[in-house]
């Protein structure tokens, strides 16, 4: 089963550099890359490179979920030091999933990722959590029969000591939480689970942290505040990757952006690049907010 | 009753022997052919302050060949009325009878509430709903038996004994084949099925080990009663509802409270998010599996206490068993104390007024009435909808 | 059933003999056994199984029948619960048995009657209890050698009222064997003038027998009837605990539940002066040793005499017969179980046959008189005593034999 | 295959809008005002979780034939409001008419049947069934849907391709078409978003109520499918919806409605609404005046930090 | 080894009456539980009340066979709305224990002292499929070919069990690829979803709940007929829980998975039967006893099923995608 649709393989974009042009559509795509690699890099040398000094890195990683069926189709990813990383892309591209194996919940079939040179692959969740990783789901990232207080602790697992300290601190960047400490999870409203998920990510400052959508179903007061506190966060030292459909605020704040496409890097770049390249702009971001 | 006169005919009528009782009360009259006879008593032969209980002085016998058939004409104090004594205080018994049922509910309702607890917390956990809970149950009592019986320890040493060797069994259960199941990615109703297929194999490797009789254990067997007020039990009765309850609260209490209960809460929940909370969820499984393979063992223990051991024994309080995780709400541990006890309750209280034939009628039409008002069962919570 | 086959239409109840093929006979005696090795029942099988073992080893031993040992395939009847019976039988019928041994159950038994009988094969049951097979259409195939409920009740009966108690309690077990007990037991004390206060029928799978006590104890009755199988142990010990021991009441007990293993690990004095019947005219030990020869491990004997005596039945209905094909031995069964030169086992009554006479079998379960429904007609009664050491004295306190109809 | 709504931005004002716009041109501004046409009248509902007061609408009209959005911050009380109002939870007081219909008590697939279908926030993917089957029991009135009208196919066949037909068209531009036989469990968070929204589609409903139906999905597909909804009321749909992206919200809403605390607490045309101090205070926050230019951002980003810095600088002296 | 007893007693075991019977129970629960998500632990209280309504007709009130028919029917239609008014709103978990505990009322009812001369207690009844016989085609004598030879009754048993099997089988082909059908998978999923788009769950739940009864009265039927009798305790839990480990086996919501599952479930079981006990009369398992194979054999199954789901968690026809979607 092939997940490339007809329609959009011809317009997809570079493949992940010159090493396999393995199809027609692909060659074509070369030429669109040539066109744009001023903004986009997207040589798989560059990733090399770029990788060597890296905090987290992926390399060429297959994974999926159903047998026979790829879903990341040799995606390459890396994150230095103190970095804010954004991921953006269509629908179904594979952003989660992404994310998903580098946290040990989907099983890589082949590559590897590695964490300050240490390999991780396929390493469970809750190792990587001992290592300093924090990760906030996209769906289902509540305990619904647990309270807020009690999801919080959760997040606390592993430093049960720090939970009074970081609890306080979570409270004020959102206190509706605080207020509603006692009611289950379960009962809360798509928004207030999403300040819980996000809040239970923060409970153990992690040292690098997995965003999966953290502003989805947020109003804008704290869209702005989600957006504002990983900037803060990172530049705390915190190395952040996040997934985002809010794209170009997310470009806006990232050092460096990548733009998944069918499990692919499909374009690579500071924020500001991809937020301006135009081919970027027609495929991924729109025009709608600066109509 | 020395002197009463006693006339007996054949069924038509005809006499065939009339003779007055000895000194014991009893009389013999040799008959001829088998056949229907009538017996009357001379009640004017009576002495003045008795007469024949219930009024009838005639019984009509059958006698077989070559047999002897007794007829028995039971006497009470003149004046008294026509029923027994003890029939007489309705009232009063009524109520002693439901205070010592009452009290058996409470009985039967722990040692449910105790397996209970462990079915829960695995069907808590891991979503799983084991058919093969009752075995657990089961396998217990065997364990002690076979300390108890096989190796000839005292008891209790051997019930110890058995409850953490039930606790390792629990482990290893999950260790080398739940555990190993759930890495497969297999389902929980493919697990449930095989959940079937465990109860199955536990069940006929008991039978070929253990036989399929009934045993009792070394000690404590048919200890006799002591009376409290209207109710009376066996010391061993008391001491193991302390035990079950004991257990009962502090295991609720640590779901509630431990860290590792709310991390077996949450894993419940959400399995991955918990694993990217930094739970160590097969551990917290494990965990669970041991507590529960021990509670099972102790409630397996306590019902071969109270009862008998048979390899049947968890298999036969199974549906009770889930009939009290449910009713309390599924998943949590205080409602599957709450629930058993009402099961345990309704079971024996019932009898008052259905045939004990019918007694596990009364709980379960009981358990289909609260559903009905709360479908969530008694302490579970709805789900938010949108 | 033989006494409904002649209102059959005839050639229904013949035509299947003829046609089928294990009915021809192929010299060599099969037997097969269809008892409960799982399910509910499983603690009747071993002894009933040992029964049938004990017997074809004395057959054999003894030169076989016709000239040719006995062969003999065990299957599992299982419980009404699942329905391995009717594929236990496929696979007796496929193996060409003669007759089949089994079921305990009477549920069981009634589920493949149709299917045994229908095949020109004996149905022969050591435990069958059920008025059913007197009436059922069996074309004259279903045997038993079951206690006689019956006689059982009236003697137990009699022996309650005997012994002074004017107040009865029963605690019955719910099914074809304990109800049907329990209904003669209950008339005979009605008739001879006691009084049966309460009887109680309890489901032998139920989690505990508390409630089904008190409902005897608040009538506070002086004898207590116990009625059912091994599960009356559970039963005694709540009867100790309600306060109703037996030194304060008397208790009394039936061929399925008075038992030399069951209780004695209970306080010694427990079962002290408890009174028990078992058919059988001869003192059970002796014949429980043989089983034990078969199966060291064997702790209960209910229906291994019946099963024995079964067994021996067969054989020599088919030496006498000259034939193993299922309906020709089931035209001799009755005859060699009456009315003739007694004799009581395999060794002595094939002797006399082969002497050209005729003989009277009298078992160990009792006398084994079939009448022509195929049930036993005469069977002795043996009324036993528990003693300090919860064991009954193996000499019985006295044997009462009598016809089971009537 | 999207690319053709998205190069074309809908700007002319149509007929419908037109409409709509000049129903609401002469309102007042208040909560709970009056609507020429109201095809949903809304009054004094309230529905309590203990001691939480989750919703409390005095009054609330819904113009026939507009897009109305109704927003509010987290927790405000819109997806229970819109509970209440589909029959999926029971309002502890309160009427409402559809129509002039009255609809409280009436049980949610009466209230799906009359015209007026919503979607979940928490989506709802019927996962063993796949994209295609999902989209065609959306459809109404089907034949095949009785008992005894399914066993003959002869009977349902026709409609079935009619339905197929329509589905696939909205697969298509809801950008599913490549997963129409997959099943709906194996989508990612937008796609059943999308498929969610898609679904809702597939009743034809005259009021649609789409709850947060862009959250997590693609921006550039959003902007297509804006286009597809304006169609929707083209065809004479009603539309409201909940969304926080405001973008969204100012593109195609003719009128918004501003929830908090569980009451309607503003109402009025878009651009009106969100300079609005009432809502820029419990909603919008700092920058409401959008769209922002990029160094306009960057600005208020910066002084958020700053203003953040110096808090944390603060606690830390402490 | 007297291997032609052991395969011919097993294949004949694939087409057999207790392959038929369970056959149907089981197609009724993949109506309920593969198709609808509802979790019927109660479905021996179908084969229950047809078995037990045919019976009383006939054998109590003495009404000709057909009627005993319809009042089977009839019972079970009725069952299913008792059942289903109040407990179709509980969710699938609590379902299931409230469906257990319905048909274990019922199994004890049937079973009881205080009912026996209606239901004739743990004995049952029986005396009532002469109506039945009386239609039969078949001649007395044998039919069938090869190992496959079955004298007239079970004849007439197996060919209007296969009758009633392939009506089943052809019925639920229809409505499952119908937009019915497609109801019913969707309230599997998710109800409310199926509810904010119009249907009415209940309605389709209810449907579903009398079709999957229906066709396991049926199996009562069958059953009745083919023993010549009915007893309370065949209607247990523990034929419920065989019926759902055949449409497990099989491979849920597949129309001819419960078919191949119980030929599977029963060819199974012989087949260990017939091989064990072959195997210990012939000296080959020394440590075992003829009496054990009924226990080992039982043993065996447990681990075969276990095997069976571990190895094939979807079933022999089952999509291992499904699977893998967690339902949770
Ligand atoms: N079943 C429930 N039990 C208790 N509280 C509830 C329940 N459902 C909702 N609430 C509370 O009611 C309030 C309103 O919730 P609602 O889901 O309607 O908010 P919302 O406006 O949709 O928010 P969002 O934009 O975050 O989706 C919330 O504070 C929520 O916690
Ligand atoms: N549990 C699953 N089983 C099977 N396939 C899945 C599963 N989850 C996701 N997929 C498939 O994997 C692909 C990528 O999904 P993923 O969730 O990574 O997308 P995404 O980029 O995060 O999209 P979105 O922006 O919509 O969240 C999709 O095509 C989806 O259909
Ligand atoms: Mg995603
Ligand atoms: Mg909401």
């Amino acid at each position: 089963m092939n997940t490339v649709p007809e329609s959009s393989k011809a317009e997809q974009p570079a493949q992940e550099g010159a090493e396999a042009p393995e199809s027609p559509s692909a060659t074509a795509a070369t030429a669109e890359a040539a066109e744009t690699s001023r903004q986009a890099v997207t040589d798989r040398s560059a990733h090399l490179k770029g990788a060597e000094s890296a905090v987290l890195r992926c390399d060429e990683l297959i994974a999926g979920y159903l047998p026979g069926v790829n879903i990341l189709n040799g995606s390459d990813l890396y994150v230095g030091e103190g970095e804010l990383i954004g991921i953006i892309g269509p629908n179904g591209a594979g952003k989660s999933t992404l994310l998903k194996a580098m946290f040990g919940l989907v099983t890589i079939r082949s590559g590897t990722v590695k964490l300050k040179g240490e390999d991780i692959t396929n390493m469970k969740a809750h190792q990587l959590v001992s290592r300093g990783v924090g990760y906030v789901p996209q769906t289902n990232n509540v305990f619904p029969s647990l309270t807020i207080e009690e999801n919080l602790e959760m997040g606390a697992f592993q430093v049960p000591g720090k939970f009074k300290e970081r609890f306080e601190f979570v409270a004020e960047l959102f206190p509706a939480l605080k207020e509603r400490r006692k009611q289950r999870a379960g009962s809360l409203s798509g928004g207030e689970r999403q300040m819980v998920a996000m809040a239970r990510a923060l409970m153990t400052e992690p040292s690098v942290l997995l965003l999966d959508e953290p502003s989805a179903g947020l109003s804008p007061k704290l869209q702005d505040l989600v957006f504002i506190q990983a900037q803060q966060i990172n530049k705390a030292g915190v190395t952040v990757i996040m997934v985002e459909q809010n794209a170009r605020r997310c470009l806006q704040i990232c050092h460096r952006g990548y733009v998944l496409d069918q499990g692919r890097n499909a374009y690579t770049g500071t924020g500001r690049q991809l937020a301006n390249d135009p081919k970027v702009i027609e495929l991924y971001l729109g025009t709608l907010a600066k109509a | 009753m020395n002197g009463v006169k006693i006339v007996v005919t054949t069924e038509s009528g005809q006499p065939v022997a009339q003779v007055t009782t000895n000194a014991q009360g009893t009389w013999q009259v040799p008959v001829e052919k088998a056949g229907r006879y009538k017996v009357t008593l001379d009640v004017a032969t009576l002495p003045k302050n008795a007469a024949v209980r219930g009024g009838n002085n005639v019984r009509t016998p059958t006698v077989y060949e070559g047999n002897m058939s007794t007829v028995l004409f039971a006497l009470q104090p003149k004046g008294a009325p026509g029923q027994p004594a003890e029939e007489a205080g309705g009232e009063g018994s009524f109520w002693t009878q439901a205070a010592q049922l009452a009290f058996e509910g409470l009985n039967l309702g722990l040692i449910i509430a105790l397996a209970a607890l462990g079915l829960s917390l695995i069907y808590g956990t891991t979503g799983l709903t084991n058919f093969a809970h009752g075995e657990l149950v089961t396998l217990g009592a065997i364990l002690a038996y076979a300390f108890n019986v096989g190796v000839g320890l005292h008891l209790i040493p051997a019930a110890v004994i058995a409850v953490i060797l039930a606790g390792g069994l629990g482990y290893a259960q999950d260790r080398f084949f739940w555990g190993a199941l759930r890495k497969r990615g297999t389902g929980t109703i493919a697990m449930m099925i095989i959940s079937i297929g465990v109860a199955l194999f536990l069940r006929y490797v008991f039978l070929i080990f253990f036989g399929g009789q009934n045993e009792a254990f070394a000690q404590y067997t048919a200890q006799p009663g002591i009376e409290i007020g209207p109710i009376s039990a066996a010391p061993k009765n008391f001491v193991a509802m302390g035990i079950e309850l004991l257990v009962l609260i502090v295991v609720g209490v640590a779901l509630l409270r431990t860290r590792t209960g709310k991390a077996a809460r949450a894993v419940a929940d959400n399995p991955a998010l918990a694993s990217s909370s930094g739970i160590n969820v097969d551990r917290v499984i494990r965990i669970i599996w041991t507590m529960g393979g021990a509670i099972a063992a102790l409630a397996g223990i306590m019902l071969g206490l109270s009862q008998n051991l048979k390899y049947t024994m968890g298999q036969d309080i199974l549906l009770l068993i889930f009939a009290g995780v449910t009713l309390g709400g599924l998943g949590t541990a205080f409602g599957a104390l709450v629930g058993s006890l009402i099961v345990g309750l309704f079971i024996q209280l019932s009898t008052l007024w259905v045939p004990p034939e019918l007694k596990s009628v009364g709980a379960l039409a009981v358990l289909i009435i609260v559903l009905l008002f709360r479908p969530q069962g008694i302490l579970g919570r709805r789900e938010r909808i949108g | 059933g033989g006494s409904d086959t002649a209102t059959q239409p005839s050639e229904s109840a013949a035509a299947p003999s003829s046609a089928a093929p294990a009915a021809k006979g192929d010299g060599t005696l099969t037997l097969g056994t269809l008892l409960p090795q799982t399910g509910s029942l499983a603690f009747l099988g071993p002894p009933e199984t040992a029964g049938v073992d004990a017997a074809v080893k004395e057959i054999n031993e003894a030169g076989g029948v016709l000239g040719k040992p006995v062969v003999k395939y065990d299957t599992d009847s299982g419980d009404t619960t699942t329905n391995i019976a009717s594929q236990s039988v496929d696979k007796l019928l496929a193996q060409k048995a003669d007759a089949i041994i089994g079921a305990a159950s009477s549920s069981v038994s009634e589920s493949v009657i149709d299917k045994i009988t229908g095949a020109g094969v004996i149905q022969f049951s050591p435990a069958n209890t059920s008025d059913k097979f007197t009436t059922i259409e069996d074309k004259g195939l279903y045997f038993r050698t079951s206690p006689p409920d019956k006689l059982q009740g009236r003697v137990l009966g009699d022996l309650v009222v005997a012994d002074g108690n004017d107040t009865v309690g029963i605690l019955a077990m719910q099914d074809s064997y304990g109800t049907g007990l329990a209904d003669q037991v209950s008339k005979t004390i009605t008739d001879s003038g006691g009084q049966v206060v309460e009887r109680v029928d309890y489901d032998p799978k139920a989690a505990d027998f508390s409630a089904d006590v008190a409902k005897i104890k608040a009538k506070n009755p002086k004898g207590i009837v116990l009625i059912g199988f091994e599960e009356t142990s559970k039963v005694v010990q709540e009867l100790v605990k309600q306060g109703m021991p037996a030194s304060k009441h008397k208790w009394y007990m039936v061929d399925g539940n008075t038992s030399n293993t069951n209780y004695v690990k209970m306080p010694a004095g427990t079962l002290t002066g408890v009174k028990g019947t078992i058919p059988g005219a001869a003192a059970p030990e002796e014949f429980q040793k043989k089983l034990m020869a078969t199966n060291p491990k064997l702790q209960d004997f209910s229906y291994g005499p019946e099963s024995y005596d079964a067994t021996n039945l067969l054989a020599l209905a088919a030496e006498a017969a000259k034939s193993d094909a299922g309906t020709d031995i089931a035209k001799k069964l009755a005859e060699v179980s009456k009315g003739g030169e007694k004799c009581n086992d395999f060794k002595s009554c094939v002797e006399l046959l082969k002497a050209g006479k005729d003989i009277d079998y009298e078992g160990v379960s009792g006398p084994v008189e079939f009448n022509d429904a195929g049930d036993p007609a005469v069977a002795t009664i043996g009324i036993y005593q528990y003693g300090k050491d919860n064991k009954y004295a193996t000499k019985a306190l006295e044997y009462r034999t009598g016809n089971i109809s009537g | 295959m999207h690319a053709d709504s998205t190069t074309n931005p809908v700007t002319a004002t149509t007929e419908r809008k037109a409409a709509a716009l000049a129903a609401f041109k002469d309102l007042a501004r208040d909560p709970g005002v009056p609507k020429p046409d109201p095809i949903l009248v809304v009054d004094k509902v309230v529905r309590r979780f203990g001691g939480l007061t989750a919703v409390e609408v005095e009054h609330v009209e819904i113009q026939r034939g507009s897009i109305t959005a109704l927003i509010g911050p987290n927790g405000a009380g819109k997806t229970t409001f819109f509970n209440q109002l589909t029959g999926f939870d029971t309002a502890d007081a309160g009427e409402w008419t559809f129509k002039g219909r009255p609809m409280n008590g009436v049980p949610a697939h009466k209230v799906a049947r009359a015209g007026m279908v919503r979607t979940f926030q928490l989506t709802k993917a019927l996962s063993r069934l796949t994209v295609m089957e999902n989209m065609r029991l959306g459809a109404q009135q089907q034949k095949g849907e009785s008992f005894f009208r399914a066993l003959l196919p002869n009977l349902w066949r026709g409609q079935e391709d009619e339905i197929t037909e329509r589905a696939e068209d909205l697969l298509t531009r809801f950008k599913l078409a490549a997963k129409r036989d997959d099943f709906a469990g194996a989508l990612s968070g937008g796609q059943r978003k999308l498929l969610e929204m898609a679904r809702a589609l597939m009743v034809q409903p005259e009021l649609v109520m789409l709850d947060e139906p862009m959250a997590g999905v693609n921006p550039a597909l959003t902007q297509s499918l804006l286009g597809h909804v304006k169609d929707l009321r083209e065809q004479g749909m009603t539309v409201l919806f909940v969304e926080h992206d405001m973008d969204m919200v100012r593109d195609i809403s003719d009128w918004v409605i501003v929830m908090a605390q569980g009451a309607v607490i503003a109402e009025g045309p878009p651009d009106t609404i969100m300079s609005d101090p009432r809502v820029i205070d419990a909603y919008l926050g700092a920058h409401h005046d959008a769209p922002l230019s990029e160094t306009e951002l960057q600005e208020q980003l910066h002084e958020a930090e700053a203003e953040l810095e110096a808090e944390i600088e603060e606690e830390t002296q402490k | 080894m007297d291997w032609v007893t052991i395969i011919s007693t097993t294949v004949k075991a694939a087409v057999g009456v207790e392959t038929v019977l369970y056959a149907l129970a089981a197609i009724g629960i993949n109506v309920h539980f593969g198709y609808t998500g509802l979790l019927n632990f109660g479905q021996a209280a179908f084969m229950a009340v047809a078995g037990y309504g045919l019976a009383v007709t006939v054998t109590v009130l003495g009404l000709p066979f057909w009627v005993g028919i319809g009042v089977g029917l009839l019972a079970a239609v009725l069952l299913a709305i008792i059942l289903g008014i109040p407990t179709l709103r509980l969710r699938a978990d609590y379902l299931a224990i409230v469906t257990i505990a319905a048909a274990e009322i019922i199994r004890l009812i049937f079973r009881s002292v205080a009912f026996k001369n209606v239901f004739g207690g743990s004995d049952g009844q029986r005396g009532f499929s002469d109506g039945f016989y009386a239609l039969n085609p078949f001649p007395e004598g044998d039919y069938g070919f090869g190992w496959f030879t079955f004298n007239n009754r079970v004849t007439w048993v197996l060919f209007v069990g296969w009758i009633l099997i392939a009506l089943s089988c052809l019925i639920v082909y229809l409505l499952m690829k119908s937009p019915w059908g497609r109801v019913l998978k969707a309230i599997r999923e998710d109800e409310d979803a199926v509810r904010a788009l119009g249907k009415n769950v209940f309605s389709y739940k209810m449907q579903s709940l009398i079709l999957g009864g229906v066709i396991g009265a049926l199996g009562g039927f069958i059953y009745g007929l083919a023993f010549a009798s009915v007893q309370p305790d065949i209607f247990g839990t523990e034929t419920t829980f065989f019926a759902y480990t055949i449409v497990i086996l099989g491979g849920a919501a597949r129309v001819l998975g419960p078919v191949v599952g119980s030929m599977i479930f029963w060819v199974l079981l012989v087949l260990v039967n017939g091989i064990l006990s072959g195997a210990v009369e012939a000296g080959y398992l020394p440590f075992m006893a003829p009496t054990q194979v009924g226990p080992v054999r039982f043993l065996l199954v447990g681990i075969g099923l276990i095997l069976l789901l571990v190895y094939r968690p979807q079933g022999i026809f089952g999509d291992k995608r499904e699977i893998a979607i967690d339902a949770r």
